[in-house]
């Protein structure tokens, strides 16, 4: 298939897929991220990139043999070394038995919220997640450095819808509609995630998403008015000082980093404040990186369309 | 009581399945593009609804039966919608619908 | 009953991964996408009441909402380069 | 018995292989992305279908329930996607950058155009030293 766009969205389908898949493995709170990512996000920065590089790919003037070689006997040799795994679906095997029935036994006593994915990754795992969340920011910042816009190409685009959204008035009204509920919904997401799937991860793809498509139907500069991507990009660190300060301010009432117990006079209700800032502090940083991802390349395809 | 609605829902389910399977033969077999969106539209609002409907028979009142009409009213906004997006942009980007006359091209794309 | 109702919805769904790849124009793809999309909404859906734990239906409204999201992207940025043909030869 | 035990390894197997089949094979530098993206996917099957026990639930606790699938894997592949996407944007901005700079992104078009250019500065070097030893030569005479 040369045709780049069919590509992505055969590769769209295929994380809708995925992320089925991940809810028939039980992976609730994955499958959530995956269909807010995979199929959402992920899918547009595609086809925004694809919009300002060339749209079919040449023929390849190599033959796969070698390629293909390489590949079947790196398959055969993995294969080979799937024959000492665990069965799928056995509950004995190892991976079971070091530290996730502790989890799932002391979470409710320890952390006192049902969705174990949340209090191990915001509590047992927070410094993961901080981590995490750092790499996210930097992979925000680099590609902030990488496509920088100028104020000239701002300047023209003032006021300015994208002129093919402009005709589609049903589908203007409808957005106009839907966003309200997207953010809600996110939000939703965001502060339910103790019960629920859910949390800081995919609340915050979630809400980009909502802007997302208002910047698509409604052009930028009428977007960059509510949000501006200076205040934008400040937000992006904002989120990773919220979580970082939540450690530090951890260490200066006498706990260790990131250990929530010391936050309030109760353990439990330490625990449940900790969550809800880092979570908050997460949701920050990844729907402000989300934004700003969109935005650099959207005012790229506006730079294009200016310099011909 | 809860016979009745069992046998209810299982009808919306059994029905709403019919039509996304006629649907969904419609989509492989129409001759062109705006047909095709034709079939679509038709899974995505009577079989959705159906099933839909269904699944909110069977679940009683509660949260579960709010996130189920969430979903109903989102599914009834949204695809038509982008249906009917759809049929728009490819009617404007110089796709014709396959007809012997082209003036029935106008109604047969703003149908989504 | 759930049963029945899924394996259609799967059968669905292979029909429009078959549109999707066979599709004559890409406005026959975006379409299979969206119809894979709405029907992924459904499966999940009966695959909750199936596994007898339907509060997970925040996925299947996050699957709704992003399926709209994604089809009106695929619209934006196709549209444009279909309008412009020769803006990527400079 | 023993070994159809073991087929979600091989569905990962064989995900991995298309991946990285795809990375490999095209010179295409989107489609590169995709592979890696598909490669990616294949490495939190693994994580996630090792998690997975038969007859389990999904990890949200509740009276109802007494088996639950494990939930370290989940936490592990819930951050791996969003650092994915954020990797993959930084991948396609990269891209982005390349075309501008190269006006191409095949990956044999941007070979011939730096050894191209390699060769160019060679001969440029090697021009001005050969001007250079011609004007000594002069300056001798």
């Amino acid at each position: 298939m040369h045709d780049l766009f069919a590509v992505v969205m055969l590769s769209g389908i295929y994380s809708l897929l995925s992320a089925s898949l991940f809810l028939d493995l039980d992976a609730v709170d994955v499958a959530f991220t995956e269909a807010s990512v995979g199929a959402g996000i992920s899918t547009l920065l595609f086809l925004a990139t694809l919009k300002l590089v060339p749209r079919h790919e040449k023929e390849s003037r190599y033959k796969p043999t070698l390629a293909l070689a390489v590949t079947i006997a790196t398959g055969a040799l993995l294969i080979y070394g799937t024959l000492d795994m665990p069965h799928f679906g056995d509950g004995n095997a190892p991976v079971h038995q070091h530290v996730a029935p502790r989890y799932l036994n002391d979470s409710m006593d320890e952390i006192g919220i049902p969705n174990v994915v949340t209090s191990v990754l915001a509590s047992y795992r927070g410094y993961d997640t901080l981590g995490e969340t750092l790499v996210i920011f930097t992979a925000g910042i680099g590609v902030m450095s990488l496509l920088l816009v100028s104020q000239r190409t701002k300047d023209q685009a003032r006021k300015k819808v994208p002129a093919d959204m402009q005709q589609q008035v049903i589908l203007r009204v409808v957005a106009k509609m839907m966003i309200p509920l997207i953010l809600i919904f996110a939000l939703y997401v965001q502060f339910h995630g103790d019960y629920s799937p859910g949390g800081g991860f995919q609340a915050g793809v979630i809400f980009a998403a909502g802007i997302i498509l208002y910047t698509m139907l409604f052009g930028l500069s009428l977007t960059q008015k509510v949000f501006n991507s200076k205040i934008v990009e400040l937000f992006t660190a904002l989120g990773v000082l919220l979580y970082g300060g939540v450690g530090v301010a951890c260490l200066i009432l006498g706990g260790n980093f990131l250990d929530y117990d010391v936050l309030r006079h109760d353990a439990v209700h330490g625990q449940h404040l900790g969550i809800l800032l880092v979570e908050l502090g997460v949701g920050i940083t990844v729907a402000s990186v989300m934004i700003t991802l969109f935005f650099k390349f959207t005012w790229r395809t506006v730079k294009h369309k200016y310099n011909q | 009581m809860e016979l009745i609605i069992d046998i209810l829902s299982w009808i919306f389910l059994v029905l709403g399945s019919f039509f996304c399977f006629t649907g969904a033969l419609g989509l492989l077999r129409f001759p062109d593009f705006f047909s095709r969106t034709h079939a679509a539209g038709v899974t995505d609002t009577m079989g959705a609804g159906m099933i839909l409907l269904g699944l909110i028979l069977q679940a009683g009142w509660g949260l579960v039966m709010a996130k189920l009409i969430m979903i109903l009213v989102f599914s009834f906004l949204a695809s038509t919608t982008a249906c009917h997006a759809m049929a728009k942009a490819a009617l404007k980007s110089g796709l014709r619908p396959h007809t012997d006359h082209d003036h029935n091209a106008e109604d047969s794309s703003s149908k989504p | 009953m759930f049963a029945v109702t899924a394996i259609t919805l799967l059968i669905v769904m292979a029909i429009a991964l078959v549109l999707a790849f066979k599709g004559p124009t890409l406005y026959d793809r975006i379409l299979a996408v969206n119809t894979f999309g709405t029907k992924t909404v459904l499966f999940i859906a009966v695959i909750g009441f199936l596994s007898g734990r339907p509060a997970f239906l925040d996925i299947a409204i996050v699957y709704a909402l992003i399926n709209f999201i994604s089809v009106i992207g695929i619209l934006r940025f196709f549209e444009f380069s279909s309008k412009l043909p020769v803006d990527e030869d400079m | 018995m023993n070994i159809i035990g073991l087929y979600n390894y091989w569905i990962v197997v064989v995900l991995m292989l298309i991946g990285f089949y795809i990375v490999i094979a095209h010179e295409n530098l989107i489609k590169k992305l995709v592979g890696l993206n598909i490669f990616q996917t294949s490495v939190f099957f693994l994580y996630i279908s090792m998690g997975k026990v038969s007859g389990a639930t999904a990890p949200i606790l509740d009276e109802n329930y007494q088996l639950y699938s494990n939930p370290l894997p989940h936490v592990l592949i819930l951050t791996a996607i969003v650092v994915g996407i954020a990797t993959t944007s930084l991948g396609l901005s990269l891209v982005v950058r390349i075309y501008e700079a190269y006006g191409s992104i095949e990956e044999s078009d941007i070979q011939v155009q730096d050894t191209h250019d390699q060769l160019e500065c060679q001969l440029e070097a090697y021009g001005s030293r050969r001007n250079y030893t011609f004007l000594d030569q002069e300056t001798e005479e």
